[in-house]
């Protein structure tokens, strides 16, 4: 799996590439954790484009995501899934806490605004 | 039920050979023609019964034997069978309650059982604690007409 | 050998399950990285093993079981046994020669057992005329350095 | 497996795409010996092109064509072989008697040279 991420302003945008299930989530939560630690951002926005395919581990990792993001005060948005992967998520009722939106740029626009608030 | 063609696969209960099988498993029920979201659907139930077994069965010892078996009918059914011979499940209706899972604290969602549901026509678990568990997924595909 | 990983494969001997064979059996090879070439070397010998079988031990009755056993080592080697329990080789020697064949009226050319010799580093072959056919390939992938 | 024929002056083509094993070889064989017959051409030239998977089938599909159009008085030509699908089929010979071009256009220059010849 690979992993990609870059840090804005007000948050850290992962990008997640290949399959998703529950030997490369081990992987995946170990680098995204070290990443949330160093790049100092209360926000993380997930893009699924990359995800070529996801079981319900996919759901683990964002609920474990979220609860550590809360745990700083900030959000966790999930952003770019196709349809299966949506779906999946979706079952899980985790858009309540995590929000969907459809491309990044959306979500980025969420977390400033969301900054901008808590100034 | 009589069958068109079957397979069996047997490997030990490495998480690796989560996309193994799923990949097996796909090469397989291609030969039915399935439509993309048919595929889909059978390899992300295939990946869940295979890791619940990996994870739950074995608590990530990697000496267990994960089996798979599917089957193929002429009426464009694929029967998915993945048996352990694991821990078992005490209570199998509890294990199937979206969100019900026994290891929250490995980021473990609870929602195996509920996605394959979801994603196939039928379900049905047999398990005894300390022998094993067997879960039998039917699912029909389109006819194609 | 102690082996890193292993699985088990086995399917009645319908033609299709050629494909299906060497594509579960690539999905399992990718564990270790191969090239494209190793890759498509591993999945031609599979497909002769796995065709022979079909073909000349079961005479392309579709009620034998062939059995597709893969293993991988920690120094990248891949061992693959194909076995049967159809009619058996009687001169395994000749049955090796390029271009010996007993169906040439088929269409076979012959040449199975010298694609597998040529595209893995091992070929053995065990068999007993009336009981089975068993064909072990050993193939050194290169190492990563 | 997929097969597209094409008739000109002198030679019927044949162009394959997909895996070409003893399971698909078969239908093949059925289908390119139809062409042939209802084709009235003598030579046959084969692309492998679309070919991505062949094993020892392959030869054999070669072989028996070969006998075929030589009974005719015909010649093959194989051309536009993927390196392993080249491999396999030069291990076997088959090239001493049925050559091989890198291109379909080569060898059609070659059918229309032996046609005139014959002429
Ligand atoms: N093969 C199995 N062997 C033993 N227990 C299992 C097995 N499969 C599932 N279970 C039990 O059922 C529960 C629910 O499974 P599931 O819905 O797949 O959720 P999750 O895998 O996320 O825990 C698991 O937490 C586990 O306690
Ligand atoms: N699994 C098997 N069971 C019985 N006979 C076999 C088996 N595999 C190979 N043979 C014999 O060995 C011969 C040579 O095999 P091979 O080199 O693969 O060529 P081909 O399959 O084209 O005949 C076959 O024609 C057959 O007589």
């Amino acid at each position: 799996m690979k992993i990609t991420s870059e840090i804005t302003k007000n948050s850290l945008i992962v990008r997640l590439e290949g399959e998703l299930d529950h030997h490369s989530a081990a992987e995946v939560r170990e680098k995204i954790d070290q990443t949330i630690g160093t790049s100092e951002r209360k926000n993380l926005i997930f893009s699924f484009q990359g995800v070529s395919f996801m079981d319900s581990a996919g759901i683990g990792v964002v609920m474990g995501r979220y609860n550590k993001m809360k745990e700083m005060g900030g959000i966790v948005i999930v952003s770019e899934c196709n349809d299966y992967a949506k779906r999946i998520l979706e079952m899980s009722g985790i858009f309540t806490i995590a929000p969907y939106c459809d491309t990044v740029e959306q979500a980025m626009k969420i977390c400033s605004e969301t900054w901008s608030h808590e100034e | 039920m009589k069958y068109k063609n079957e397979i069996k696969i047997q490997f030990p209960s490495h998480s690796e050979n989560e996309a193994f099988s799923r990949t097996a498993v796909a090469a397989f029920a291609a030969q039915l023609d399935p439509t993309v979201e048919e595929l889909t659907e059978i390899k992300t139930a295939i990946s869940e019964a295979v890791s619940n077994a990996i994870i739950h069965a074995y608590d990530e010892a990697q000496n267990g034997i994960v089996t798979v078996e599917v089957k193929s009918t002429e009426d464009r059914k694929i029967v998915m069978i993945v048996s352990d011979e694991g821990i078992g499940i005490g209570d199998i209706e509890k294990a199937k309650e979206p969100l019900y899972t026994s290891k929250a604290g490995e980021e473990r969602s609870g929602m195996g059982f509920t996605v394959m549901e979801s994603f196939t026509d039928r379900l049905e678990i047999t398990s005894k604690p300390g022998e094993g568990t067997k879960v039998t997924m039917i699912k029909q595909l389109d006819l194609l007409v």
